[in-house]
């Protein structure tokens, strides 16, 4: 098929991408002998995201119609770089080279005439499969291109997040009743194993009125015995306050000292005693 | 300090919001209060509070995982003035991939070198991937069993999306493409202007 | 876009603190502008910006490494509404030495170890003793004057006893236990029940 190369003459007033820098100087379309300085080659080639985007590249360049594309020009002008790329021994991917045969086979299918087959086959134009890739693609590639253009966060946009001025506050632990409870059950499961600790309400009672007679002391100093009890609380817990005593005395926790009968009686710490 | 007035709870959910690390759904904000104000409350001082930031430098908007303020792009050049490093520009490679996938998700990678037409290099999903705009959601039953790829909400956040409905409309080439497949079955011209109508 | 109005500039110092990862210098301020508006309006712009927030959820603040929003402290309540985080707990021993320094006060650190079997460590009693809860009433006169141990008022306070006889009786403990014990050997689950009610 001699058609004229439709596809150098690129007078088309559409705007064309650039596709390639050369020189520092933008590359608005081919030169049109095809000739390409080897030094451009490169770039050119890094200028296509493949076979695809190279034929779609020729298509718009020439303003042709997608969908009723002139095989033979096209194959040719396409020959004509993926063989300027391959005297230069730049590595071509091979997917060039596969487009290479596909448009090569298309081209001889629509030279040949069509052989007698079943009707759904019989329109199908050869060309329709790569029209159909090709359309594909440059979708994506647009859709690609809108990606890009949405303001993106880091790029175009920040995200705000001020400092938060928290008190550095340690989070304690809640403790209930009922923990203390289990904890409790569990102590006293361990020390069953060994011996039986004798364990009552009132007694509970006593240890209480020991540590506030205890704090009461905490100073060092002797206080007076009467002191240590509150008879507003009641005649019961003047007899625990007074037991409370008696336990801390045998346990060697305070000193209670009386200098005649009838006289003051004070009580004092044991360790503040023997401090003295 | 109990919230009483709108203002109140709307200063509450602002700090909040402008404190916050991720984004904050509805279910977060109700959480600030208690008594928990309702959804309805919620959503509408979400939505007086996205008014009363307008015409300022930084938006309240709602994305795929919730409410969050960022900045507005139009105030990126001020931004990038203190920016030490300037953010990654992506290849068109990894850009017509990352298409690929937003578009028709899920896809192995032999589908996205079909549509593109060249190898897909293992770097390019890669940078998709430690994006996190990216990942394997599963894989396809066939041989080989290929890595399925989809996007991810991270992808949504990052481009201020709340769904994918929300991305760009593909171009025309989509009713071009009708009609190829129209003329190729049996060229019923009119049926495909009737679609476009 | 270049800003001309002091309120265009607040705009974008306003954005760029919002978004920032560190608190800014007047330096980096001035290099949000080209030309640099230079230190003195800068500073003045801030202080403007400082007045503008007063009476919201954040506030401007001036620290020793610069300018930077940060949220207000009586925020912080609901702030906190948002974590995830589980409270802590004590460990067991903590647990076990405060039952013990309860039910048996006031105890020193030997008879703590003589109930549970094992070495108490000081931390154990460090913490009961920072948090409050536990502190030495005196020392017993034996040899080494051991500390002895009781709890405090905060301790009933915080667990809502307003006194030590409020705390669950040891009988009932017993009983429970003893229940447990049946229930384990021989599983009387009715006599359970009769417990209970």
């Amino acid at each position: 098929m001699n058609m004229p190369l439709a596809l150098a003459p690129a007078e088309t007033p559409v705007p064309v991408e650039v596709f390639a820098r050369l020189y520092g100087e933008p590359l608005l379309e081919l030169p049109k002998d095809l000739y390409i300085p080897p030094d451009a080659l490169e770039i050119f080639l890094d200028a296509f995201e493949g076979p695809l985007d190279l034929l779609l590249y020729l298509i718009r360049k020439a303003n042709l119609n997608i969908l009723d594309i002139p095989m033979a020009p096209l194959t040719e002008q396409y020959l004509v770089y993926v063989e300027a790329m391959r005297r230069h021994n730049l590595e071509l991917a091979a997917d060039y080279l596969l487009m290479a045969a596909t448009l090569l086979e298309i081209k001889s299918r629509m030279l040949l005439p069509r052989p007698p087959r079943e009707s759904e086959d019989e329109s199908l134009d050869p060309r329709a499969e790569l029209v159909r890739r090709l359309l594909e693609y440059e979708q994506m590639k647009m859709a690609a291109a809108r990606l890009d253009a949405m303001p993106r966060i880091e790029r175009d946009q920040e995200w705000v997040g001020i400092f938060v001025a928290e008190k550095v506050v340690e989070r304690l632990p809640e403790v209930s009743l009922h923990d203390l409870q289990f904890a409790w059950l569990k102590i006293m499961r361990k020390a069953r194993l060994t011996q039986h600790h004798q364990v009552k309400r009132d007694e509970l009672s006593v240890r209480e009125h020991m540590t506030t007679i205890l704090r009461k002391l905490a100073d060092g100093g002797f206080v007076v015995f009467d002191t240590l009890f509150e008879s507003a609380r009641g005649p019961a817990s003047l007899v625990v306050s007074f037991l409370a005593v008696l336990e801390l005395v045998k346990e060697k926790l305070v000193h209670v000292a009386q200098n005649e009968p009838f006289a003051p009686i004070y009580v004092k710490l044991a360790d503040a005693a023997n401090d003295a | 300090m109990q919230p009483t007035t709108p203002e109140d709870f709307k200063r509450v959910i602002e700090t909040a919001l402008l404190a916050a690390t991720a984004p904050l759904q509805v279910a977060d904000v109700r959480r600030l209060f208690d008594p928990d104000p309702g959804a309805d409350l919620v959503r509408r001082l979400l939505d007086e509070l996205r008014t009363d930031w307008t015409g300022r430098g930084v938006e309240l908007v709602q994305i795929a995982s919730g409410w969050r303020f960022q900045t507005r792009p139009e105030y990126q050049v001020f931004l990038d003035r203190l920016k030490e490093e300037k953010p990654p520009k992506y290849s068109r490679a990894v850009l017509e991939t990352l298409a690929i996938i937003a578009y028709r998700q899920p896809v192995t990678r032999g589908d996205i070198e079909d549509i593109r037409g060249v190898a897909v290099s293992p770097n390019v999903l890669k940078t998709l991937e430690s994006r996190g705009w990216v990942d394997i959601v599963g894989h396809r039953d066939t041989p080989g069993r290929p890595a399925l790829f989809a996007t991810t909400r991270r992808f949504l956040d990052d481009l201020g999306l709340r769904s994918l409905t929300e991305l760009p409309a593909l171009t025309e080439i989509e009713r071009i493409m009708d009609l190829v497949d129209t003329k190729e079955i049996e060229s019923a011209a009119p049926a495909a202007n009737e679609e476009e109508s």
